[in-house]
């Protein structure tokens, strides 16, 4: 393959495993719903940009379509998690106001 | 062409989506989609049975491109066992819900919930299994808030959390699996991969996520809370279905997938924590006060049995010895999914009569509820692994294998997990006979017991004498 | 509470060494592969799908299935949502100056929104580009005061949020009790049942994401329920 | 080999780490939130650079942009909250 592309592929993978070891980090260190859903969020970013990294295959060929589906999947599913996660999290507040 | 397999998924999925349009009409258009989806599940393990694995290419494009379901005896084997616990959760929750505020809320998330289980068992895509545990995953954490405790809520938010953590490692294995392979289908996928970095660690990171869903130990912290502040129908389908989901996915990738580089250390690895959460669960089990934080303890017990084979089948001699493995296996699993679920809906029911689930005030219990500890009774007898249950069979075969294979310390590890459970089961039963003063309340609800009583008849008797069609099932 | 101090070294320095573990497997993976590629499958396939748009012929057509899954993901997560209680109180009313610019916003979003829906077929866009559309135009008619973000009553926002599967389940079903098999689209008409599919599903994810904006139950059930 | 596409990605990516160790690492939810929407709308450029434009797209609206707003609609009714555990 051309060594050009590799490099690419493999800076941007990289950078994506970065973003995921970080956020994972971040989600066992840091406490308060908060941190933790912006760092599942990082997570997540992290996991597409090495399948969006692996599918570039060059400025002028086609990318591979099937990573960027699963990409285009993966950020609906994680924008309803968050949104599910952030109706728990407002509810716990309510209670607490309540109680 | 009727596709036996997509109709397992398209029924359950098609009650959620009529229920969400008709609420008014939930209870019945549930009742009713719950009756179709076993049938077509059934349906599927039948036909497993007479005509071996059965696979469909959705979509009509050949996998790897298109995705690709497929039955064989193990998933066939859990798709029955899933879809008749299902069922009786289903009898039980009308009851359950049937003047609560949350019923509206409750029948499209579990016919969701259960479209997710149905699809994971069938499911050979490794993409798709993510989709289906997403599907899992929320839908149980929404599922286990809808008592709307404040400990309820936290608890689940908790579970929601850390099982999307556990999703995205699992898809990040995927990923590099992907690169590496350039597939996303699992047969195809296992039949090139090769020892090396990338599948030790999309294997390491596929198996650490799916264990944190499955609440391996020490990954189990988030489960007895959860579980124990859940409504009780639902308690019983996360306990006994929604974790079993997750450490069968674990046996599944490391038998299936990563047969190849799978190596007996990390096995051992595995079946030590097993081993752990055996003793653990077991304990906490007996310290329990409360009957429902028993029954999650109990199901921490219970998945470190599960992972206790692998370091077993790794080390089993001849291909019998393994196949006899994953009879064993496959017993210990269903029984457990079996009795867990009829504890926990007779949990619920001792709750709804006497109102709370304190353990040291059950006294009488078996005078006034005497079909809810008859359950309770019959479903802890096959926890504990007392003869004719699976269990006792799965254990002996397990203790067998120890011996044979030279793992000798998994023997006292077993005798006293079985110890420990006869423990916590009698502790509970001598509470509920002894004799007080109880007004008596007989047959609260002939539906919502008939189901806690035959799901405990069949753990206790059905899947001890169906070994044999099970491991005819399964191809041994 | 700050968590202990060992914990903040040890999880940092694991991290590392799982961080370089896993770029070795990377790089490995990316130089080992030597197969054919699924991409260059699902290329020479596009034509036959029923779009043009690569993407979206894996969407739709060759991994339909998980699009189908995903769509009841983001119906989970809004029931789920509706399950926990009523939603929150709505947004003060705007100034004079961003009610003018909502005015503006909100249908241009909603023409982009439908753009992106009809170029998805051979252009980069498709049902969920297009659904994002119309929940930021239901988010900002949100942000802007209006209680509902645009949405219409409980039993209609029932029905646009499950449309979406509903139509893809049914579609799926329908194509198997005529004989063609679940989610198989016949070759001359998969262009007009993707179309179909996509513009079903994004009604139903725009209206699924301004309702979990608004991050409760309607109120018109509450309403009703007392 | 082209050295100055090289660099501009080197440059993108430092970036886009700094801003997520910036966004994870903020104490204050609103500042976290804005600077996790940063983040997205910059993985939404990289993203396009790396020829997936429809992704992009996907990524802006939804990944940085409603996410973004449902946690800064959150975050409206926390950050009194956590100003006065700020003060205390």
């Amino acid at each position: 393959m051309n060594p050009e592309i590799l490099i690419t592929q493999m800076l941007y993978g990289c950078i994506g495993l970065a973003l995921f070891l970080l956020g994972i980090g971040s989600f066992i260190l840091h406490e308060g719903l908060w941190r933790r859903l912006i760092a599942l969020n990082v997570v997540g970013s992290g996991v597409f940009h090495v399948l969006v990294a692996v599918a570039y295959r060059g400025l002028e060929q086609t990318p591979d379509p099937i990573p960027h589906a699963l990409v285009l999947t993966g950020i609906v599913v994680a924008v309803s998690a968050t949104a599910l996660a952030l109706a728990f999290g407002r509810h716990l507040e309510d209670q607490n106001d309540h109680a | 062409m009727l596709d036996p397999l997509a109709l397992a998924v398209a029924w359950p999925l098609l009650g959620a989506l009529s229920i969400t349009l008709l609420p008014r009409w939930a209870a019945h258009l549930g009742i009713l989609a719950a009756v179709g989806a076993t049938l077509s599940a059934l349906g599927v393990a039948f036909a497993v049975m007479d005509s071996g694995s059965l696979t469909s290419e959705l979509g009509g494009w050949k996998i790897p491109l298109g995705i690709g379901l497929r039955a064989d005896g193990l998933a066939a084997a859990f798709l029955a066992m899933v879809n008749l616990v299902a069922l009786g959760v289903s009898i039980h929750a009308s009851v359950y819900f049937a003047d609560s505020k949350a019923r509206h809320h409750f029948w499209p998330l579990w016919f969701l919930l259960w479209t997710a289980l149905n699809a994971l068992w069938l499911a050979r895509d490794l993409f798709n299994l993510y989709v289906t545990l997403e599907l899992m995953g929320l839908s149980a954490a929404a599922l286990g808030a809808l008592s709307g405790t404040r400990e309820s809520i936290s608890a689940n938010l908790r579970y929601l959390l850390l099982g999307l953590a556990g999703s995205m490692t699992y898809l990040l294995g995927v990923a590099l699996l992907y690169v590496a392979y350039g597939s996303l289908d699992l047969v195809q996928v296992a039949r090139s991969l090769a020892p090396g970095p990338s599948s030790a660690a999309a294997c390491a990171l596929m198996i650490g996520g799916l264990s944190l869903k499955a609440a391996l130990f020490p990954l189990h912290f988030w489960l007895p809370p959860a579980h124990a502040s859940a409504p009780a129908p639902v308690s019983a389908a996360l306990s006994a279905l929604v974790v079993k989901a997750a450490i069968y996915l674990v046996l599944r990738l490391w038998l299936d997938l990563f047969a190849g580089i799978a190596n007996a250390s990390a096995a051992m690895l595995l079946g030590l924590l097993g081993g752990s959460a055996v003793l653990w669960g077991s304990w906490q089990a007996l310290r329990a006060e409360r009957l429902k934080l028993l029954a999650a303890y109990s199901t921490v017990a219970q998945i470190g049995y599960l992972a206790m084979f692998l370091p077993l089948i790794a080390a089993a001699a001849d291909e019998r010895g393994r196949a006899s493995l994953l009879v064993a296996w496959v017993l210990l699993a269903l029984t457990h999914g079996l009795a867990k679920a009829s504890f926990f809906l007779a949990t619920g029911l001792v709750q709804k009569t006497t109102g709370h689930d304190r353990i040291a005030e059950l006294g009488g219990a078996a005078q006034s509820l005497p079909a809810a500890t008859f359950a309770l009774g019959l479903a802890g007898a096959a926890l504990i692994g007392l003869p004719p249950s699976g269990t006792f069979f799965a254990k002996w075969i397990l203790i067998q294998a120890a011996i044979a294979s030279g793992q000798w310390w998994w023997v006292p590890v077993i005798m006293l997990g079985t110890l420990l459970a006869l423990g916590y089961v009698f502790r509970l039963l001598a509470r509920a006979f002894t004799r007080e003063p109880t007004p008596p309340h007989f047959v609260t609800s002939a539906r919502a017991e008939l189901s806690a009583l035959l799901l405990a008849v069949l753990a206790m008797l059905g899947v001890g004498l169906a070994a044999r069609p099970i491991a005819n099932l399964l191809g041994v | 509470m700050r968590p202990p101090s060992l914990l903040c070294l040890l999880v940092p320095l694991l991290l590392l060494a799982l961080g370089l573990s896993l770029g070795w497997a990377l790089g490995d993976g990316l130089k080992g592969y030597s197969g054919e590629r699924l991409a260059e499958v699902a290329l020479e396939l596009v034509p036959e799908s029923g779009a043009t748009h690569p993407v979206t012929s894996v969407l739709l057509n060759f991994r339909g299935y998980d699009t189908l899954l995903e769509l009841a993901v983001l119906l989970t997560a809004l029931l789920g949502i509706w399950s926990l209680g009523p939603a929150a109180p709505p947004y003060p009313p705007p100034g004079l100056v961003l009610a003018s610019l909502v005015g503006w916003v909100v249908p241009l979003l909603i023409i982009t929104g439908g753009y992106l829906l009809w170029v998805g077929a051979y252009a980069p866009g498709g049902a969920f580009q297009a659904g994002a559309m119309l929940g930021a135009a239901g988010v900002t008619l949100t942000l802007a005061g209006h209680p509902t973000g645009g949405l219409p009553a409980e039993p209609w926002q029932r029905l646009l949020a499950a449309l979406g599967t509903l139509v893809f389940l049914l579609m799926g079903l329908g194509l198997m009790a005529l004989g063609s098999g679940f989610l198989i689209y016949p070759k001359g008409i998969a262009k007009w049942l993707i179309l179909i599919i996509e513009a079903t599903a994004t009604l139903s994810i725009g209206v699924t994401l301004i309702a979990a904006f608004l991050g409760g139950r309607p109120m018109s059930l509450r309403n009703r329920s007392r | 080999m082209n050295l100055f596409l090289f660099c501009f990605d080197l440059l993108l990516s430092l970036t886009l780490l700094a801003l997520a160790v910036a966004a994870l690492s903020s104490r204050d939810p609103r500042r976290g939130v804005i600077l996790f929407i940063t983040f997205g709308l910059l993985l939404a450029l990289v993203w396009a650079r790396l020829r997936a434009p429809d992704l992009a797209l996907t990524e802006a609206a939804i990944g940085a942009g409603l996410t973004g707003a449902l946690m800064l609609g959150a975050a409206r009714r926390a950050a009194p909250r956590f100003d006065s555990e700020d003060s205390r």
